[in-house]
């Protein structure tokens, strides 16, 4: 049962929450517009991703709104939430998934110190 | 290929063991296979055995990046069943039975195949609507199928509580259904397909393709690059990592799934039960450890662990149906990554990438269509056409909208 | 003969309290303090299992959790519990145990001719045989198999005690209260931290318990009695003992099983939890679980009063009990001196069997001056006795440790104690995804590269065996935690004196030679004793191939015990090494999965059981309904009335089929009335709602005027119908959406995941109050002078009419009045808010006598909608219709270039011809009820297989059309009404079928306006 | 429990948990707050014309912090989501408040909609509020990380429950109508361990 940061309510129990499935497909303006094959990979084709995932959550049991985040396939470690509309945060180039944003804020501030 | 027998093990003990061959080779990679298969799990061994033994094609490569049958194979909860809604699956799944049936002959290899039955409990008038539509369905196809009265149900489990939160309101009966030994059907196909030739290679893990003029032509491995005729891939819950080497997106997610066993115990429960109501079901190894899972964590992940609280979820129908188990211990428990489609129906294609096939999105229930899989699979890259049992599988469905929709009929509104 | 192998002057037990327990019969007393296996050395009972394959004579290997061998049946009846580890049982009075896995008696056990031909079962046997003929392997060869296996009985009755679960937070969690775990808690504990120390035994102090160390120049254990005492002035600290901690998962979450009644036995407080089960998210955890002594894998290895040496000195020292007279020590290292010199002092006549060949360090020269016979260089290569150990032989072995290089020495022994070093405990630390490191010194796994969430390890846990360098280990871990989580300075506490830990090396040597080459003759080097697993095993798995170490586990089943290998898998890997000729590393390890010891199926459900299992969730009317005699029908959560049996005054109740016939006669003759309370209603506000209504139903919604209901479907993306309802217009910018039951929660979700992510600009705000109203729902033709009789709202169809809904009050209570119909009769749905409901029920119920009225539940509702041809969701769709194979082109408007769901109608499949689509269905015999499932055919076979056109949704006997009728989804189905088919049934009947259309019953629907 | 309504003559009204006594453990107690008043809130709080209509009703601003809340007077206002709150009234008081709202709010972006019969609310109370609570609560209840005033939806078990600390040993959980059945014998179950021998 990993954590999961809720933009307002901060980090919370995964139980908690209901997952939305892979964050920023937006609904094809013009569907008429589009062949068999597009619209099919709107609905069905998911990039599955092995590693980084920027992902849609739900805080159900208790703000009940929706957000994206960022999670590490390979580990469930959750880097960071952001909210709908806002940009994707951006995970240190070297991020192995065993770390959170709030982590290395600790660490920078120990650093500083 | 020695042939195993009581009589071999007489033979062998007189010698203390020490003469018996090895199960499969372990060859380096040769610079060209006429066929590589990715992933060496059932799936894919099967189907390179099949290649060999029925297709004239033992020029053949199975490379795994771990070891044979560590992926899903050896981390599933052993059922076999071929009871499915829709005509397409009754003989995909059906024509693997028939397989599992002759298979420890087959091999030489005991994969223990054990038709004890499998038993879906119904809970509810939508449960008993589910059921008498799946068990006619099966029934038309020529597959046994049998509905149990909550009497008949009891007297084939004496140990379950009918009168539980959901009252048992009657069963779906598949007596050729049952459960196998997973890790023997993985060794049992790998040996048999190494005495073919088929060069079985681990701990090789594919890094990339070479593809020329939108054919592929080899495979890059952390063992070097190995050219391919043609290439089948059967990575499972990685096939999504696999088709972005290749260039393509597949309409999969892989989802943990996690199973659990108990201490081993004298035999108590005899048949497979599943729950479709309350998501739990249970069989008993022949070493005595009831064999527990139940439904899938909801997010993707590759991790192969799942949240505990999915575990509590699974413990409490347990014991609902079956109150004395509350003193029986969990042993053990295990996450698997499955690789599932949205309309909980597996992908046997065709890929925009020429010669190269894909076989995955077994989801929950790959380990029961092992032999069927293969076999099927291993035709249709033979012929470089789908198998017509693999046809109605292939990827295209996703975009004509001809799914094959296992999941609508079992979980919708009431 | 009674406890005749206590000692009179050791042990920490309270023997003011003597206990009386049973053991395979015979009644046996113990002392308080004792766990199960201490009390059964002392009176010198040493046979107490049968191992799995063999069925060989076994008996106590260890003293705690690690135990393979000594597994009981613990207790009878309701409360007998499998493969109970002795070791770990505290004694309570009224104790019954008896062995397992053997029959008749563990003395004799017929099963254990399986000796006799054990060179027919190496390892992997059954995947050679057993495979002919075939047809024989699961009637005969299968079910030897598992009557073979298996181990212990499971109970056979339910579990009449009680389980908790508790969601804990901590700053620190401390696994472990030996000394080093101590140290951690005192050091967090007194930074003012949320500290948590558990401990799986029934007392904390770990090793220090079976140990007369030091501390201060004070026995250890005074120092221990002293930090607990300040440990439990703490506030913020709590101490579990008897508390396992099983699992780590990420995030820190921990889950334990507290043992908090098992040491008083079924005499416990009833209202008392028997078992706790904690689920912990700490912030910061130290490990400091101990480590785990390895045994030699050498010659029989496995006969009773063959024990690690570690465990006979804590029976010794901690229990009071030297559980023999002749005691040989097998070592490799210094350790096990401790055993040799306290056994020596208790009273033993005792040898030492060393492998090394020139042994120093302190330990060696104090049993010396106490001249204790010390065999250098040597092995034991040989053991005797059937029932128990009765000697053994010892001779000189070779440099390389592979052959023996002397005559063999016979020495008589009744206790062989064996040390190959020790195995840190590193289980949750792998779990934990952290590393292992083989530290090449030491001979064992220590912890390495941390998982995610940065566990730290401290004590012998991490290889560290000295006490001093423990205490700091554990002092420095514990602040740091505490400072990482945010308490203290980091600031550590000043480790006491003790004396230092002085050991020479130790002498690997894997597999102990023996008189014969492995695997010849009949001595079995055991390495996994539970699941009888020897060294010559291994080998056969190398040769044959199975080299990775999941497969050697997997081929050989080493490790898969219920111990899960503790005291097995590093000496099964070694060797395994060493056939490979390869580093241990390179072999690896298997991924150590929770839980750490088995728990209980009980503590893992806690309170989630029952009547808590999952929750019955009912309407406002529900008492009304238990009244009235309503037969319940599970829909989703809910409990709703299916029907309303009737008893006559000669006390004969009707039927299902008797109740729902009357109701629906009744129901169209006067008037009924159903509880709708569990329908899903969402009001919908803002300026963009109809938009948003536009969006999310096939149909138009800014047409509909305020005051005004339409029913809509609702599809998915794949053009499909996934839910229906009514919805109501209360003004320009608010609706009262409904859904069905099951559909609820579904619905809501689906709106507020379209509203707040992709159409975020969207003025509308979606609030469930499914039961903020409760519904009933009057029809019927007397339905309207019914209402009249309890309001005084105009109910004349001019001012109220059909698809109309108006507010006041009914039977004195405010309420909205929807004027729709699910049944094709005059209807009325009253929604009050949910206080009011059950007034409100009665008061119907109690007008309604005068206008005939009749309760009807779900089963009559179906059967009277079915005659009107209105689907219900999930019966007669299954998520792969559409409106259009519902015939129901009419709802999806032509007006809207998009809605969801649309664009799927476009696709090749969804547009083509010959799609299953819904019709009626009317059977040649007019009383017989087509199954619902059954399968429609074109042309009858005389088996199956046969090609189905589809299968019947929906089938009820209707009184009121005088027949049966039944809904189907057949191939082109609405092209071919008044085509005839065939709908084969599984007992071989055959009936012949019409499609016609759906509506059997008023089909001009003159009757809704009553 | 059932009791005649104070506003409309004859009729009996009825809470999900009628006929239930309070429970009475060694440290804790569990009582029903019947017909409490309750009512969801929706709007922009960032918009000055919502923020101010809001104030001009409830006499105070609303709590933009999340898991926060006010008192005022009679009145407690949870911070719900960033764009939801909920109101606490004395019962009955809420048919009054929603008609003032919505007259406040007409033509700003608003959602006002009666849920005092969607849930109802038990309170815990004593020294082991906090031991029985964590037999199902996923929230830390600690005084140091759950402080009085503070409020936050979260799970029980197969409940979604609300829940909020009053003061110092006083839990006020709210749960919809058809859980609270659920809820009450989950409570009641786990404070046996406690209960009068």
């Amino acid at each position: 049962m990993f954590l999961v940061k809720c933009p307002w309510c901060g980090w919370r129990d995964q139980t908690e929450f209901s997952y939305g499935g892979e964050a920023h497909i937006a609904r094809p303006l013009e569907p008429g517009q589009i062949s068999d094959q597009e619209w099919g990979d709107y609905i069905y084709t998911r990039t599955n991703t092995k590693g980084i995932h920027a992902e849609r959550w739900v805080h159900t049991q208790a703000c009940g709104r929706w957000f994206n985040a960022l999670r590490h396939t390979v580990t469930d470690v959750m880097w960071d939430s952001y909210k709908m509309g806002e940009d994707a945060p951006t995970p240190p180039k070297d991020w192995d998934g065993l770390t959170c944003c709030d982590d290395h804020k600790k660490l920078a501030e120990g650093a500083k110190k | 290929m020695k042939k195993y027998s009581i009589f071999a093990i007489a033979r062998n003990a007189r010698t203390h063991h020490e003469n018996w061959e090895r199960a499969w080779r372990s060859p380096d990679p040769k610079p060209h296979y006429d066929v590589v298969i990715i992933g060496g799990g059932g799936h894919g061994l099967a189907t390179a055995y099949y290649l060999a033994k029925e297709c004239g094609i033992t020029n053949v490569a199975v490379i795994e990046k771990g070891w044979l049958g560590g992926g899903n194979t050896g981390r599933n909860t052993t059922i076999v069943r071929s009871n499915y809604l829709w005509d397409e699956s009754a003989a995909l799944y059906d024509h693997a039975v028939r397989l599992w049936e002759g298979l420890s002959d087959e091999l030489n290899y005991n994969v223990m195949f054990s038709q004890r039955g499998l038993l879906h409990l119904a809970h509810n008038v939508h449960d008993m609507q589910e059921i008498g539509r799946r068990g006619n369905s099966i029934y038309m196809n020529g597959i046994d199928s049998e509905f149990l009265s909550p009497e008949q149900v009891k007297e084939m489990v004496p140990i379950i509580n009918l009168n539980c939160r959901y009252p048992v309101m009657g069963g779906l009966l598949q007596r050729r259904g049952g459960t196998a030994r997973h890790d023997a059907v993985a060794w049992g196909y790998a040996r048999a397909a190494d005495a073919m030739g088929v060069d079985i290679i681990q701990n090789c893990e594919v890094t990339g393709f070479k593809i020329e003029g939108g054919v592929v032509k080899g495979v890059e491995t952390t063992r070097g690059s190995i050219g391919a005729g043609k290439v089948g891939v059967v990575a499972a819950g990685h096939s999504s990592v696999v088709a972005e080497m290749a260039g393509f997106r597949m309409p999969l997610e892989s989802f943990p799934l996690q199973a659990f066993v108990s201490e081993p115990m004298k035999p108590i429960v005899d048949c497979v039960i599943m729950s479709n109501a309350i998501h739990a079901y249970i069989s008993q190894s022949d070493k005595g450890e009831l064999v527990i899972g139940g439904s899938g964590d909801p997010y993707i992940s590759y991790s192969q662990r799942g949240s505990f609280d999915q575990i509590e979820h699974v413990v409490g129908p347990v014991l609902e149906l079956y109150p004395i188990f509350s003193r029986v211990r969990m042993l053990r428990q295990w996450g698997g990554i499955t690789d599932v489609t949205v309309d909980r129906s597996p992908i046997m294609t065709k890929t925009p990438v020429e010669n190269m096939f894909f076989n995955c999105g077994w989801g929950t229930g790959g380990f029961k269509a092992t032999p069927g899989s293969g076999h099927v699979f291993a035709h249709s890259i033979a012929k470089g056409e789908m198998h017509p049992v693999a046809a109605p599988f292939s990827m295209d469905r996703f975009h004509t909208g001809a799914l094959i929709d296992e999941a609508a009929a079992a979980a919708v509104a009431h | 003969m009674s406890q005749s192998y206590r000692l009179s002057d050791k042990g920490r037990l309270d023997r003011s309290q003597k206990l009386t327990f049973t053991y395979d019969g015979q009644s046996y007393t113990g002392y308080r303090g004792d766990t199960l296996a201490s009390a059964l050395l002392a009176n010198g009972v040493k046979l107490v299992g049968r191992s799995f394959k063999y069925h060989r004579p076994r008996g106590i290997m260890s003293a705690g959790s690690e135990e393979p061998n000594a597994l009981v049946q613990l207790e009878t009846g309701p409360r007998t519990e499998p493969n109970t580890r002795a070791t770990v049982v505290d004694l309570y009075d009224g104790l019954t145990a008896a062995s397992q896995n053997c029959w008749p008696s563990v003395k004799f056990d017929v099963q254990s001719v399986n000796q006799k031909i054990a060179k027919l079962f190496p390892a992997g046997f059954y995947y050679k045989t057993f495979m002919f003929p075939a047809s024989w392997w699961t009637p005969v060869y299968e079910k030897i198999i598992r009557r073979a296996a298996g181990l212990g009985k499971s109970p056979m009755e339910r579990d009449p005690d009680s389980y908790a679960q508790k969601f804990a937070f901590c700053d620190v969690l401390v696994v472990g209260g030996g000394p080093a775990g101590i140290a951690a808690a005192l050091a967090a504990g007194r930074t003012g931290a949320r500290v948590i120390l558990a401990d799986e035994q029934q007392e904390m102090g770990g090793a220090l318990l079976s140990d007369d160390a030091l501390i201060d120049g004070q026995p250890a254990l005074d120092w221990v009695a002293k930090s607990l005492a300040e440990l439990a002035r703490l506030e913020e600290v709590t101490i579990l003992p008897r508390t396992t901690v099983s699992g780590y998962y990420d995030y820190n979450y921990l889950t334990a099983l507290e043992r908090v009644t098992d040491h008083l036995g079924p005499q416990a407080d009833d209202r008392i939890p028997r078992q706790r089960f904690w689920k912990i998210r700490a912030k910061k955890v130290v490990l400091a679980q101990g480590a785990i002594e390895r045994p030699l894998v050498f010659a029989d290895n496995d006969r009773p009063g063959i024990m690690l040496a570690a465990a006979l000195r804590t029976y010794i020292n901690r229990y009071g009990v030297l559980p023999g007279r002749q005691v040989v020590v097998f070592t490799n290292n210094d350790s096990a001196y401790k055993t040799a010199i306290d056994a020596h002092t208790a009273g033993a006549v005792v040898d030492i069997v060393d492998l090394r060949v020139d042994p120093t360090g302190p330990l060696v020269k104090q049993a010396e001056a106490l001249m204790i016979r010390i065999h250098k260089g040597s092995a034991v290569v040989a053991t005797f006795g059937k029932h128990a150990v009765t000697g053994c032989e010892i001779a000189k072995i070779s440099a390389d440790g592979k052959s023996l290089t002397s005559d063999t020495t016979f020495i008589g022994c009744d206790i062989l104690a064996n040390s190959n070093g020790w195995n840190p405990s590193v289980h949750l630390w792998s779990q934990a995804r952290g590393k292992l490191t083989w530290d090449a010194e030491k001979n064992c796994f220590i912890p390495g590269h941390a998982g995610p969430w940065l566990p730290v390890a401290a004590g012998s846990g991490t290889g560290t065996y000295d006490l001093g360098n423990c205490l700091s280990q554990g002092f420095a871990q514990g602040a740091a935690a505490a400072q990482a989580a945010g308490f203290g300075s980091g600031e550590v506490p000043k480790t006491p004196e003790t004396e230092p830990l002085v050991e020479g090396p130790e002498r690997m040597v894997w597999t102990i030679p023996g008189k014969k080459p492995l695997g010849h003759g009949k001595a079995k080097h055991f390495h996994d004793h539970q699941n009888d697993v020897v060294a010559s095993d291994i080998h056969l798995a190398a040769r044959e191939g199975y080299l990775s170490v999941e497969h050697l586990k997997r081929y050989t089943t080493t490790g898969m015990g219920t111990d899960q290998g503790k005291t097995s898998n590093v000496n099964a890997l070694a060797i395994m090494a060493e056939i490979r000729n390869a580093a241990i590393p390179e072999v690896g390890t298997t991924t150590f999965r929770p839980p750490y010891t088995p728990i209980t199926f009980g503590a893992v459900t806690g309170q989630n059981r029952n009547h808590l299992f999952i929750q019955e969730r009912t309407s406002a009317m529900h008492p009304a309904h238990v009244e009235n005699g309503a037969v319940f029908e599970d829909v989703g959560d809910w409990k709703r009335p299916w029907y309303f049996p009737k008893t006559s005054k000669s006390g004969v109740t009707e039927t299902m089929d008797e109740a729902v016939l009357r109701e629906c006669r009744q129901v169209r003759e006067t008037v009924g009335m159903l509880d709708a309370s569990t329908l899903g209603k969402i009001d919908i506000q803002g300026k963009d709602a109809a938009e948003f209504l536009n969006w999310v139903y096939t149909n138009k919604w800014d047409t509909l005027k305020p005051g005004r209901a339409r029913y809509g479907l609702m599809l998915n993306e794949h053009g499909m119908v996934f839910d229906d309802g009514v919805t109501t217009r209360l003004a320009d910018d608010h609706f009262h959406m409904t859904t069905t039951t099951g559909g609820a929660a579904r619905v809501l979700g689906w709106l507020e995941n379209w509203s707040q992510t992709e159409w975020p600009q969207m003025e509308v705000y979606m609030t469930s109050v499914t039961e903020q109203w409760a519904v009933c729902t009057i029809t019927g033709p007397n339905a309207r002078a019914l209402l009249a009789d309890v309001t005084s709202m105009p109910l004349d169809p001019e001012t109220f009419p059909f698809m109309a809904m108006q507010e006041g009050t009914v039977a004195g209570a405010p309420a909205r009045v929807y004027r729709i119909s699910f049944t094709g009769d005059l209807a009325y749905e009253i929604n009050v808010p949910a206080r009011y409901g059950l007034h409100v029920w009665r008061a119907l119920q109690d007008a309604g006598k005068s206008h005939g009225l009749c309760l009807y539940g779900t089963e009559t509702m179906h059967v009277l909608r079915a005659e009107k041809g209105f689907i219900i969701v999930g019966q007669d769709t299954d998520g792969t219709v559409t409106p259009m194979d519902l015939d129901m082109d009419w709802i999806v408007s032509k007006k809207k270039d998009d809605f969801l769901g649309r664009r799927s109608f476009y696709r090749t499949d969804t547009k083509r011809e010959g799609r299953k689509q819904l019709v009626g269905l009317l059977t040649d015999n007019p009383n017989f009820v087509l199954p619902e499932g059954a399968h429609i055919v074109e042309d009858v076979k005389p088996k199956p297989p046969m090609k189905t056109l589809g299968h019947v949704t929906s089938s009820y006997y209707s009184p009121n059309v005088g027949r049966s009728i039944a809904l189907a989804l057949v191939a082109d189905g609405i092209k071919r009404k008044g085509d005839t088919l065939s709908v084969p049934l599984m007992n071989g009947h055959v009936e012949k079928v019409t499609l016609t259309d759906t509506v059997f019953f008023d089909k001009e629907g003159a009757r809704s306006n009553g | 429990m059932a009791k005649a309504s104070s506003l409309y003559p004859g009729v009996t009204i009825e809470t999900p948990l009628s006929g239930k006594d309070p429970i009475q453990a060694d440290g804790v107690t569990i009582t029903e707050l019947p017909f409490l008043g309750k009512v969801t809130l929706r709007g922009n709080a960032a918009d000055p014309a919502f923020a101010a209509a809001v104030k001009s009703v409830l006499g105070a601003d609303l709590p933009t912090q999340p898991l926060s809340s006010l008192r005022v007077g009679n009145i407690r206002v949870f911070w719900k989501a960033f764009d939801e709150w909920l109101i606490w009234t004395n019962e009955d008081a809420q048919i009054q408040l929603i008609t003032d709202l919505n007259a406040a709010l007409s033509g700003i972006r608003k959602s006002v909609v009666d849920v005092s019969d969607y849930y109802t609310v038990l309170r815990v109370d004593g020294a082991r509020s906090r031991d029985l609570l964590a037999k199902g609560c996923v929230v830390d209840l600690h005084p140091r990380s759950f402080k009085p005033g503070q409020a936050t939806g979260t799970g029980f078990h197969h409940a979604t429950i609300f829940i909020t600390l009053a003061d110092a040993d006083t839990f006020d959980v709210m749960i919809r109508w058809s859980f609270a059945d659920y809820l009450w014998a989950y409570l009641a179950d786990g404070a046996r361990e406690w209960a009068p021998a």
